[in-house]
C-alpha cells in the first residue's frame, strides 16, 4: 500500500469549512443514542475553543429517515430542510453544522437538485412561504460536524492527555474507521478526501497516533438501509451487511471501530451483540468485541474527558478493552451514577463487561 | 499304431477349440429370449438351413461380398478360407482312403505325410497329392496376400488396414507359420522319402540336395503342430473367433433373429463375427472426409470385445447406416452402436471374465440412465385444432422458412382440410434424444406429441424432416397415415390434387439418411422430382447415398469436421454441376446451404415454386393459413 | 379505476419523469453492473439494480407496471453508492425512489410483501414526525420491537431521566439541547409544511390503500396505532423467497 | 429466529475463489469449442424447450464456468437434444456435447469424483 | 520546384510520418518534439496488435522517414508561440527559436489516461495495480513479476479504464484497449504458464482487421476468461491480493475475485502539448476534447484555420495504421494548400 497515492487524492479533495459562527442542528438518532457525544461537541467548540455555535430550539427532524423510508415526498422534506434555511437566516447565521450524515446527505442533495432545477428551488420558495411565512438563503458554508473536528485535529493533538498508542507495547492502535455512505459518495466533493478514500475520520486517526486499517470492505454499507433496518422482516439484510464488514475487517484484529454516521455507529455496536447472540460469532482479538466510538467520543477520550461523561456506558460494546490499551484511567464505580453522583443499578450481559 | 509326440500340441488345441465352441454356442443359445429360441430352432430344422448352408459356403468359405467389393482383398479371405476347408476336407479323404484304417483320428489325416512319408510316388496317390499341392499353394498365394496387406494395404486396394492388439499379434503369427511350417516339413519328408508332388516334392528335393532333409523334417512337423495348436487356443480371444462365430450368426440370422434394442446374445455374436475386414471404414465418410479414422464399426466391435470404454467412439458417428450396407459380414453395425448409446449411458452391458474367453452381464436398471431429466413443463392442456391433414413441421424446419411457406402453399392449393400443429414451435419429436440413447426421455416427448395428434382427429400426418417421419413411423401409436413431405406432393400428384408446372431446371437430389437407409423411401421424392424438373444421376444414389454431415446422430463431432464433410458431400454430388441441389430433409438443406455454391433447396421448394397460381386462385386461398379459418370446403 | 385511465392517458415513462429524482437519477443505462456489483442489497437479495434501470428505459409500460407490484423495487436500501460509481452518471437508487413513490401513490405498493411495510414505517416514523418533531427519538424506539437493540437500550429507557441527565439530555423540556421536547408552534409549522407540499396527502393515501388490503387479507386495522393485524402482519411477515 | 424476528442471509455474490469449477474443467476437458462462447444467446432465443419453460444455455454455461453449478444440476435436463441450438451457433460451440458432458460429469459427481 | 517551410509540432508516429512525407515533395520541414528523443507514444510498447510486431520496429521506419536534408529535428523543445502575419506563421520554440512557416501541421498526439483518476482502482495505492502501459514495460524487461519479486498466477484485466466514463470525465470510447487487453492476455499466458487471465470488459469492441481472431483464440487457444461487467472497486486484502468487484451481468448477479496483478487498461485523452497548442492558435476542440476537424468526412485533416492541419490522434483515438494513414492524407492537404498559395 502507497500512501502518496492516497495524498495525492486528499490533496484534491479539500473542502472550505467555516472557522466560527455556526448554526447548529442536530441528528435524531445521535442525540438519542449517543447525547454525550453532541453534548461534548458543543462544549469543545464553545468552551475550549470559543467558537460561536448557535442552536435555535425550534428546529426539528430534517425528515431524512422518513424521506429514505420513502414515505416522506421529495418536495415535503425540500421544504422542512428550507424552514431550518430560514430559521438560520433569522438568526443571522450562514455557516451551518450538521450533526447527522443522513441529514448533511439531504441538505447536500437538495442544494445540488436546487442547482440543476431552479424550479424546484422557487416550488420551495413558495411552499414555505405558504406553510410557515419564512424565507430562507441557501447556506454559505455547509460542514459535517466532523469536518469541523477534522479542521481543529491538530489543536486536539496538542491538547492531547492521551494517543491512539498502546499504553503497553508502544504500538500504534489499529482503527478502522467507517465513513457513511451519505457523507460523501452521493457527492465526492462535499466530502474531505472524496468518496473512495475519504479523509475525515482517517485524518483524526493519523493526527493522534492511531494507525488507519484499510480493509476489503472499507467501503461497504453498515447495513442500516432505511427501511431494511425499521421493519423487522428486513433486519437480516441490514445485519448481513454488518457482518459482511465484521467479518472482512476480522483478521486486522482492529482495537476500535471510529465512526462518522449515527446511525453506522449504533449498528456497528449494536449488531455485534445480535450476531453474537444468533450464531457466537465475536470479531474482536481474543475474544472480545469491537469498541464502536464517534469521533466525538474519541476526541474526547483523546483530550482526557472522563468516558462515563461521555456516555461510552451507554454502548452495547463496553470500551474498557480500549481504555486500558488507551493507557485512560477511568473510574468503575463512577461507571453508572446520576449526574447527582447516585449510584444506579448495574445493566447485565454488555459486551466486554 | 500310428503315434508321435510332436501331434499333442495339436490334439490339445483341437480339443480345446471344439469344446470352447460348443460351449459357448450353448451359452448364447441360452442367453437367447424364448422367441428367438424358437426362431433358432424352427430355423435350425426348418428350409432356412439350407439358405444357411449356402450363405456359409458363399460368404464364410468363397467371401463372395469382399470378392464383390474388393477382388483382391477377396481372394485373399477366399484362399485362405476356402482353401484351408479344401485341406481338411481333401486331407481327411486322403487319410480315409490311403491311411492304415478308416475313420482315423483328426491328426492323421492334418500329418498324413509325415505317417505315410512314401505316399504319391505313382498312380492315384500322385494324382491326389498334385490335389493336396495345389491347395497348399493356393492358400500359400492368398497368405502372401495377407502378409503383403499387413505391410502395405494399397496393394490389396485399402486405404487402411486395421490395427491390431496384442494377442492379436501372436495368433497371427501362428496363423502365418502354419502354412508355411506344413510346406517345408511336408517338402523336407517328400524329399527324404523321394515322394510329393510339384510343390512339395520339387521343392523337398532340391532341399534334400544340400540338406540332411530327414534330420531337419522331424522339427518342422512340431513346428507345424505348435502352430496350429497355438492357433487353436488363442482363436477365442483373437479377432480369429469370428471364423466359427460367424457360422452362428448366420444361422441366427437366417433364422430371423434380429438385433433389438438390448445387448444379448444376438449382438454379441455379431460383436464376435467381425473379422475386421476394414470395409467399414472405407465406406466412412468421416474418415475419407474428415480424416477421423478411429471410431468406425471395425473399432467399436473390438472396443467391446475388449471391454474398453465405448462412450467416446459410440456417439462419435453420424449413424448414416453407409456401412450398414457394405458389411460382408452382415452385422447390424448401427443397431449394435445404438446399444451401446444406450447401455454406455446406463453403464450396463457385458464385460470380459476369465481374460476373456467368457463374459458376463452387468445388470444395471436402464432406467437409471441420465438421472437429470424432466420434461414436466410441458403443458398438459395444450390441444390441436380439428384438421383432416396435420401438419408437423419439426424443429429444423423452423430455421428453414421457406420450407414451411413452401409447404402451406402446397396444402392450400390441395384445399384439404389441414392444420399446422408446430406452427408456433411444438416439442421435439424424441429422436435425437433417442440417437443419444435416451429412449425413456424420448418416451415423455413422445406421449406430449402423442396426444396433440390423437387430438386433432386428422387421418394424415405430414412432416417435413425425415428425422421426425422415421420416429413418428416407428415409435408413436398413431392412428394416422404419416407422410414425408416428399411422399405427400407425390401422392398429390397421383391423385391430381394439385396440378404442377415443369420447370426447366437441371437438379440432382440427394437421398437423406434417415429417409433413404433410415425408412427406405428412395423412389417418391425423385418421381416428384422427375414430375418438375430434370433429374439427373449422381454416383451417390439409394444405398449409395451420402451423409451431409449434419446428422443429429453425432454428438461428439466438431463443427470443423462437420463442415468437411459436407463439402465433401456437396461437392461429390455437384459434380455434374447441376443448376440446384434437391433434398428433402430440412438438415441436409442447411448443412449443404453452407457447404456449397450451387443452390439448394428441399424438393418441396421446387414443388411449390412448380404450383400453378390458379391452384390457390381455384381455392381462393392466399398463401398463408387461410383454410384454418374458412369453412370445411368439403 | 385511476389504473386504467392512466393506461390510457400516458405511459408510466412519463409519470416517472414527473419525479426530478427519476430525471436526474436516469440518463442512459449501458448495463455494464458497477451498481450491482456493490449493491448492499444485490449482495443478499434477488435484486439487479442494472435490470431495474434497463426494464424503466425499456419504457415499456407492463414491464413498468410489473415493476411498481413487485417486491424487487423495495430490496434497495437507499445507500446511494451506486450514484458515486456510475459511469453514465445514472443513479439508479434515485430511480427506486421515484418508483416506489409512484408505486405509493397508485396503490401498487399493497401488492408485494415488501411494499406493504409502507404503512408500519409510516405509523411509525412518519407518526414520530408529528408526534415528536424526530423521526427517531429515544423515548419512541421500544425495546419490544427493538430486541436486536440489546440489554443496554431496555437499560436506557428505564433509566432514561437518570441516563440522559448525566449526559446532558433534556427530555419533555423546552429550549436548546439534545432530546429536548419541541415547541407546539414548530410542530405546527412541520404539519402544515405536509399539508402544503402533498406529504399529508401522502400518508392518507398509505393509509387508504393499506386498509384496502387489509380488507382484502381478512385482517384487522385500525386507522391508527401498532397493535392491529395488518401491522403486525406487514412488520413481521417474511415469506423467505427475498433472499438466497 | 423467534427471538429477533430475522435471520442472517446468505451472500448471492459469485465467489470465483471458493466456487467448484470441476464440473465445467471436466466439459472443457471433453468438449474444448465450450471455451467460444460469447453470450450472444442465438441458443437460448431458438431454444425449443425454452418455448415453454425459462431455459437458457446461454445463462447455463456461464453459470457454469462461473461454477454456480446448482441451477444447471436443476435445469440440465430441460433440454431435448434437438439440436437447433449447434446450427443457430456464430461461434460452432458443439452445443449438445456440452449438455451431455454436464449431465454425465453431475451423475459422476454423485456417484463418484470426475 | 516550389520550396516551402512547413513545421510540423510533435515528434510522435503521425509527426514523423508527415514531415518525412513533405519532405520527399520538396518542403522544408521542421519537427518540433517535446522529449528528448522522436517516437512518443510507441516508445512504450514492446509489442504491437494485431501481429505482435515490435514497437522498435516501427520507430526505425518513422527515424527513418526523416532521415532526409530537408528535414530540421528540434527535440526537447515546446511551442512558446504560435502567430500568423502576412501569409506565413511565425512560432517561437521554448529553447528560443523563432521559425516562420507556410504551413503548420499539427501532431500533438495523446497522452496515456491517468489512471489514478479512477480513484477505486487504488492505481499509485495498491501495490500490483498497473496499466496496460506498465505491463508493457514489464514484457520489454522480459519478465512479468509482483512488487515482492513473485511471479503473479491470477491476473484481472479491467477494460475501460477512463473511457466511456462520465466520472473519468471521457464519455467517448479509446478503441484500442479491448485488443490491447486481449493482446496483453495472450502475452501474459505466455510469460506465465497457466496463469488465469480474467478479462472485465463492457463490450467488447473488435472492429480492427484480425482483432475479432485474436479474441477467439485468446478464448480458445489461451483459455482467457472474459466476464462481461465493469469492474466497481479494487481493494487489498490482507494477504496482499487485490479483490476485484463487478456484477458478471450474464449471470445477472454480482462477482468477486481475488487476483494477484490487475492490469488497467488506459484510454486515450487529448495530449497536454494539444490543449497548449489549441489555445495558443486558437483552434477548436470538441467535447472529447480532442482536436476538431473541420469537417469530419471530407476535412478531418484541416483546422478551423487556414494553413493549420491535423495528422494523428490529435483529432480522435486512432491505431498506428490509422494514425500514419491520416499523416500522408495530412501531407497531401499541405501540399494542396501550398500549392494555392503561389
Amino acid at each position: 500500500m502507497k500512501k502518496d497515492g492516497k495524498k495525492q487524492i486528499w490533496s484534491e479533495y479539500q473542502k472550505e469549512i467555516a472557522d466560527d459562527h455556526f448554526f447548529y442542528v442536530r441528528s435524531c438518532i445521535r442525540q438519542s443514542f449517543f447525547p454525550g457525544s453532541e453534548q461534548f461537541f458543543l462544549h469543545f467548540m464553545r468552551n475550549v475553543l470559543g467558537k460561536d455555535v448557535f442552536e435555535n430550539p425550534s428546529h426539528t427532524t430534517c425528515t431524512g429517515i422518513g424521506y429514505h423510508g420513502d414515505i416522506v415526498p421529495f418536495s415535503t422534506i425540500m421544504t422542512v430542510v428550507a424552514r431550518h434555511f430560514a430559521l438560520m437566516k433569522e438568526s443571522g447565521y450562514k455557516n451551518i453544522a450538521i450533526s447527522c450524515v443522513t441529514s448533511f446527505g439531504i441538505y447536500t442533495e437538495i442544494i445540488e437538485t436546487w442547482k440543476h432545477f431552479p424550479q424546484e428551488l422557487e416550488k420551495t420558495r413558495e411552499y414555505l412561504l405558504k406553510a410557515t411565512g419564512r424565507e430562507f438563503d441557501i447556506p454559505e458554508n455547509m460542514a459535517h460536524t466532523s469536518d469541523i473536528i477534522y479542521k481543529f485535529r491538530d489543536e486536539i493533538a496538542k491538547m492531547a492527555k492521551h494517543t491512539l498508542i498502546n499504553a503497553e507495547t508502544g504500538e500504534p492502535l489499529k482503527v478502522v474507521e467507517h465513513i457513511g455512505c451519505h457523507y460523501s459518495k452521493m457527492f465526492p466533493r462535499s466530502g474531505i478526501g472524496g468518496a473512495e478514500f475519504p479523509h475525515v475520520l482517517s485524518g483524526l486517526i493519523e493526527a493522534w497516533g492511531g494507525e488507519v486499517i484499510d480493509y476489503p470492505e472499507r467501503r461497504h454499507c453498515c447495513g442500516f438501509g432505511f427501511r431494511q433496518y425499521l421493519v423487522q422482516a428486513n433486519r437480516g439484510y441490514s445485519i448481513s451487511n454488518t457482518v459482511k464488514k465484521f467479518e472482512s475487517m476480522e483478521p486486522y484484529k482492529p482495537d476500535l471501530v471510529l465512526t462518522n454516521c449515527p446511525g453506522c455507529n449504533m449498528f456497528m455496536d449494536k449488531w455485534q451483540y445480535t450476531v453474537r447472540e444468533m450464531d457466537g460469532s465475536v470479531y474482536g482479538a481474543n475474544g472480545e468485541s469491537i469498541p464502536v466510538l464517534t469521533y466525538e467520543e474519541l476526541a474526547g477520550l483523546v483530550m482526557g474527558y472522563n468516558p462515563w461523561d461521555l456516555g461510552l456506558q451507554y454502548h452495547m460494546v463496553q470500551s474498557e478493552p480500549l481504555l486500558r490499551k488507551m493507557g485512560v484511567e477511568y473510574d468503575e464505580k463512577d461507571k453508572y451514577r446520576t449526574k447527582a453522583g447516585k449510584q444506579m443499578p448495574l445493566p447485565q450481559n454488555l459486551l466486554n463487561a | 499304431m500310428q503315434f508321435d509326440p510332436f501331434v499333442i500340441p495339436f490334439n490339445i488345441g483341437l480339443y480345446f477349440i471344439l469344446f470352447y465352441v460348443v460351449g459357448r454356442s450353448i451359452i448364447w443359445f441360452r442367453g437367447l429370449s424364448r422367441p428367438d429360441k424358437l426362431r433358432l430352432q424352427r430355423g435350425f430344422f426348418g428350409k432356412a438351413f439350407g439358405q444357411s448352408l449356402k450363405e456359409i459356403f458363399m460368404e464364410s468359405l468363397i467371401h463372395r461380398k469382399i470378392l464383390k467389393t474388393n477382388p483382391r482383398l477377396g481372394y485373399m479371405h477366399m484362399s485362405l478360407a476356402f482353401g484351408w476347408f479344401l485341406l481338411i476336407l481333401f486331407g481327411t479323404i486322403e487319410a480315409d482312403i490311403f491311411g492304415e484304417k478308416h475313420l482315423n483320428h483328426p491328426y492323421k489325416a492334418i500329418f498324413f505325410k509325415f505317417f505315410n512319408p512314401e505316399h504319391g510316388r505313382a498312380g492315384f496317390e500322385a494324382v491326389w497329392a498334385f490335389l493336396m499341392d495345389l491347395i497348399l499353394l493356393f492358400i500359400l498365394s492368398g497368405l502372401l496376400l495377407a502378409v503383403i496387406k499387413r505391410f502395405s494395404p494399397k496393394v490389396v486396394g485399402m486405404r487402411k488396414s486395421t490395427r491390431l492388439k496384442g494377442l492379436d499379434k501372436v495368433a497371427l503369427t501362428s496363423l502365418w507359420l502354419i502354412f508355411p511350417a506344413r510346406l517345408i516339413a511336408e517338402s523336407l519328408t517328400s524329399g527324404a522319402y523321394h515322394s510329393g508332388s510339384f510343390l512339395t516334392g520339387t521343392l523337398g528335393s532340391w532341399l534334400a540336395s544340400f540338406l540332411p532333409a530327414n534330420d531337419l523334417a522331424y522339427p518342422f512337423w512340431w513346428l507345424y503342430s505348435l502352430s496350429l495348436g497355438t492357433f487353436f487356443i488363442m482363436l477365442p480371444v483373437t479377432r480369429y473367433l469370428h471364423i466359427p462365430t460367424e457360422l452362428f450368426l448366420i444361422f441366427m440370422r437366417n433364422s430371423g433373429i434380429r438385433t433389438g434394442d438390448k445387448s444379448g446374445s444376438f449382438s454379441e455374436v455379431q460383436v464376435y463375427s467381425c473379422s475386421s475386414c476394414g470395409i467399414c471404414i472405407d465406406q466412412c465418410q468421416m474418415n475419407f472426409a474428415a480424416g477421423i479414422k478411429n471410431i468406425q464399426p471395425v473399432y467399436l466391435m473390438k472396443a467391446i470385445r475388449n471391454d474398453e470404454d465405448t462412450s467416446h467412439i459410440a456417439y462419435n458417428c453420424l449413424l448414416c447406416g453407409r456401412c450398414d450396407q457394405k458389411c460382408p459380414v452382415g452385422i447390424e453395425l448401427s443397431p449394435v452402436r445404438m446399444i451401446q448409446r444406450r447401455e454406455s449411458s446406463a453403464e450396463s452391458g457385458f464385460t470380459n471374465i476369465w481374460k476373456g474367453y467368457f463374459r458376463k452381464r452387468n445388470h444395471a436398471d436402464l432406467h437409471e440412465a441420465n438421472g437429470h431429466h424432466s420434461y414436466g413443463y410441458l403443458p398438459g392442456d395444450q390441444s390441436a385444432e380439428k384438421a383432416e391433414v396435420l401438419y408437423f413441421a419439426g424443429c429444423m424446419t423452423h430455421l428453414t422458412p421457406g420450407i414451411i411457406r413452401s409447404m402451406t402453399r402446397i396444402l392450400d392449393a390441395s384445399g384439404l382440410k389441414w392444420s399446422f400443429l408446430d406452427r408456433d414451435g411444438g416439442a421435439c419429436c424424441g429422436r435425437p434424444l433417442m440417437l443419444a440413447g435416451q429412449d425413456r426421455e424420448a418416451r415423455e416427448l413422445i406421449n406430449f406429441n402423442s396426444k396433440l395428434i390423437w387430438q386433432s382427429g386428422a387421418h394424415t400426418l405430414v412432416t417435413s424432416c425425415p428425422i421426425c417421419y422415421k420416429v413418428f413411423r416407428e415409435s408413436y401409436y398413431l392412428d394416422v397415415e404419416v407422410f414425408h413431405h416428399s411422399q405427400f406432393i407425390k401422392h398429390l400428384i397421383d391423385e391430381d390434387i394439385v396440378k404442377m408446372n415443369f420447370l426447366n431446371t437441371r437438379v440432382v437430389y440427394h437421398t437423406p439418411c434417415e429417409l433413404g437407409r433410415g425408412s427406405g423411401i428412395y423412389e417418391e421424392p425423385k418421381d416428384v422430382i422427375r414430375h418438375v424438373a430434370e433429374l439427373d444421376e449422381t454416383e451417390y444414389e439409394n444405398e449409395n447415398s451420402l451423409c451431409c454431415g449434419g446428422s443429429l446422430a453425432n454428438i461428439k463431432i466438431s463443427y470443423s469436421d462437420r463442415q468437411k464433410i459436407a463439402v465433401d458431400a456437396a461437392a461429390r454430388l455437384t459434380a455434374s454441376n447441376p443448376e440446384v441441389l434437391v433434398t428433402s430433409c430440412p438438415l441436409c438443406k442447411k448443412t449443404f446451404s453452407s457447404a456449397t455454391a450451387t443452390k439448394v433447396a428441399d424438393i418441396c421448394e421446387i414443388a411449390a415454386e412448380a404450383v400453378a397460381d390458379h391452384q390457390l386462385e381455384k381455392n381462393n386461398l392466399s398463401e398463408t393459413y387461410s383454410l384454418k379459418e374458412s369453412v370445411d370446403i368439403f | 379505476m385511476l389504473i386504467i385511465s392512466l393506461n390510457l392517458m400516458e405511459s408510466y415513462y412519463d409519470l416517472l419523469m414527473q419525479d426530478v429524482r427519476f430525471e436526474e437519477g436516469l440518463k442512459a443505462c449501458m448495463n455494464c453492473g458497477v451498481c450491482t456489483a456493490i449493491c448492499p442489497a444485490a449482495e443478499f437479495y434477488h435484486y439487479d439494480p442494472r435490470k431495474i434501470a434497463d426494464t424503466v428505459q425499456s419504457k415499456d409500460n407492463d414491464k413498468i407496471i410489473s415493476l411498481l407490484k413487485s417486491e424487487e423495487i423495495w430490496y434497495c436500501g437507499e445507500c446511494m453508492s451506486c450514484k458515486l460509481r456510475c459511469p453514465r452518471g445514472n443513479t439508479p437508487g434515485l430511480v427506486i425512489m421515484a418508483l416506489r413513490t409512484l408505486s405509493q401513490k397508485l396503490g401498487y405498493f399493497t401488492e408485494s410483501e415488501k411494499g406493504r411495510q409502507q404503512l408500519a414505517i409510516k405509523r411509525t416514523i412518519g407518526e414520530n414526525i408529528f408526534k415528536y418533531g424526530y423521526c427517531v427519538a429515544a423515548y419512541a424506539v421500544n425495546p419490544e420491537m427493538h430486541p436486536e437493540q440489546g440489554p443496554v437500550w431496555n437499560y436506557i429507557i428505564e433509566h432514561s431521566k437518570e441516563v440522559y441527565e448525566r449526559l446532558g439530555g433534556r427530555i419533555d423540556e423546552l429550549g436548546a439541547g439534545p432530546l429536548r421536547k419541541i415547541d407546539e408552534g414548530a410542530k405546527e409549522e412541520l404539519k402544515k409544511i405536509f399539508d402544503v407540499t402533498g406529504g399529508t396527502d401522502f400518508f392518507n393515501t398509505i393509509e387508504a390503500h393499506s386498509r384496502k388490503k387489509a380488507s382484502e387479507m381478512g385482517l384487522q386495522f385500525d386507522n391508527n396505532g401498532i397493535d392491529n393485524e395488518y401491522f403486525v402482519e406487514v412488520f413481521t411477515a417474511n415469506n423467505n423467497t427475498h433472499t438466497a | 429466529m423467534d427471538k429477533f424476528g430475522f435471520t442472517l442471509s446468505k451472500a448471492r455474490v459469485i465467489d470465483l475463489d471458493s466456487n467448484d469449477r470441476s464440473i465445467a474443467e471436466y466439459i472443457l476437458r471433453n468438449e474444448p469449442s465450450f471455451r467460444l462462447c460469447i453470450e450472444c444467446g442465438c441458443c437460448a432465443s431458438t431454444c425449443t424447450a425454452g418455448a415453454y419453460t425459462p431455459f437458457s444455455l446461454r445463462e447455463l454455461q456461464i453459470l457454469l464456468k462461473r461454477g454456480e453449478n446448482e441451477k444447471v444440476r436443476t435445469n440440465i435436463g430441460k433440454c431435448m437434444l434437438c439440436g437447433k441450438c449447434s446450427l443457430v451457433c456464430p461461434r460452432g460451440v458443439n452445443t449438445r456435447n456440452i449438455i451431455e458432458l454436464a449431465k454425465k460429469a453431475f451423475k459422476n459427481q454423485e456417484t463418484h469424483a470426475i | 520546384m516550389m520550396t516551402n517551410n512547413v513545421i510540423v509540432i510533435g515528434g510522435g508516429t503521425a509527426g514523423m510520418e508527415v514531415a518525412g512525407q513533405l519532405a520527399r515533395q520538396g518542403c522544408r520541414v521542421t519537427l518540433v518534439e517535446k522529449n528528448q528523443e522522436t517516437g512518443g507514444n510507441v516508445n512504450n510498447w514492446h509489442h504491437l496488435f494485431p501481429d505482435r510486431r515490435a514497437g522498435k520496429e516501427v520507430i526505425q521506419y518513422l527515424r527513418s522517414q526523416i532521415d532526409h536534408t530537408a528535414i530540421t529535428l528540434i527535440t526537447g523543445n515546446t511551442i512558446s508561440g504560435l502567430r500568423h502575419d502576412n501569409g506565413s506563421f511565425l512560432i517561437n520554440t521554448s529553447g528560443g527559436d523563432t521559425i516562420a512557416a507556410d504551413a503548420v501541421v499539427v501532431a500533438t498526439g495523446f497522452d496515456l489516461f491517468r489512471s489514478e483518476r479512477k480513484e477505486e482502482y487504488g492505481y499509485h495505492i495498491y501495490d500490483n495495480v498497473i496499466t496496460s502501459a506498465d505491463l508493457e514495460e514489464m514484457f520489454r524487461e522480459g519478465e512479468v513479476r509482483l512488487t515482492n519479486g513473485n511471479i503473479p498466477q491470477t491476473i484481472g484485466i479491467v477494460h475501460c479504464v477512463g473511457s466511456r466514463d462520465e466520472k473519468a470525465g471521457n464519455l467517448y470510447c479509446s478503441k484500442l484497449c479491448c485488443i490491447t487487453a486481449v493482446k496483453q492476455a495472450i502475452e501474459i499466458t505466455e510469460y506465465i504458464k497457466d496463469a488465469r487471465v480474467y478479462c472485465f470488459y463492457m463490450d467488447m469492441r473488435m472492429g480492427g482487421a484480425m482483432y475479432e481472431e485474436i479474441y477467439r483464440e485468446a478464448q480458445e487457444k489461451y483459455g482467457v476468461n472474459f466476464i462481461r461487467g465493469k469492474v466497481s472497486e479494487v481493494s487489498e486484502t490482507i494477504d496482499h491480493k487485490l479483490l476485484l468487484k463487478a456484477e458478471d451481468t450474464l449471470a445477472g448477479r454480482p462477482v468477486k475475485l481475488k487476483v494477484d496483478m490487475i492490469v488497467l487498461m488506459a484510454g486515450m485523452e487529448m495530449s497536454e502539448g494539444g490543449i497548449e497548442v489549441s489555445e495558443m492558435a486558437g483552434l477548436n476542440r470538441g467535447a472529447n476534447r480532442f482536436f476538431a476537424p473541420a469537417d469530419n468526412h471530407f476535412g478531418s485533416n484541416l483546422s478551423n484555420r487556414k494553413g493549420i492541419f491535423y495528422a494523428g490522434s490529435c483529432t480522435a483515438p486512432m491505431n498506428i495504421t490509422e494514425t500514419i494513414s491520416h499523416a500522408r492524407a495530412a501531407a497531401a492537404e499541405v501540399i494542396d494548400y501550398l500549392k494555392e498559395k503561389i
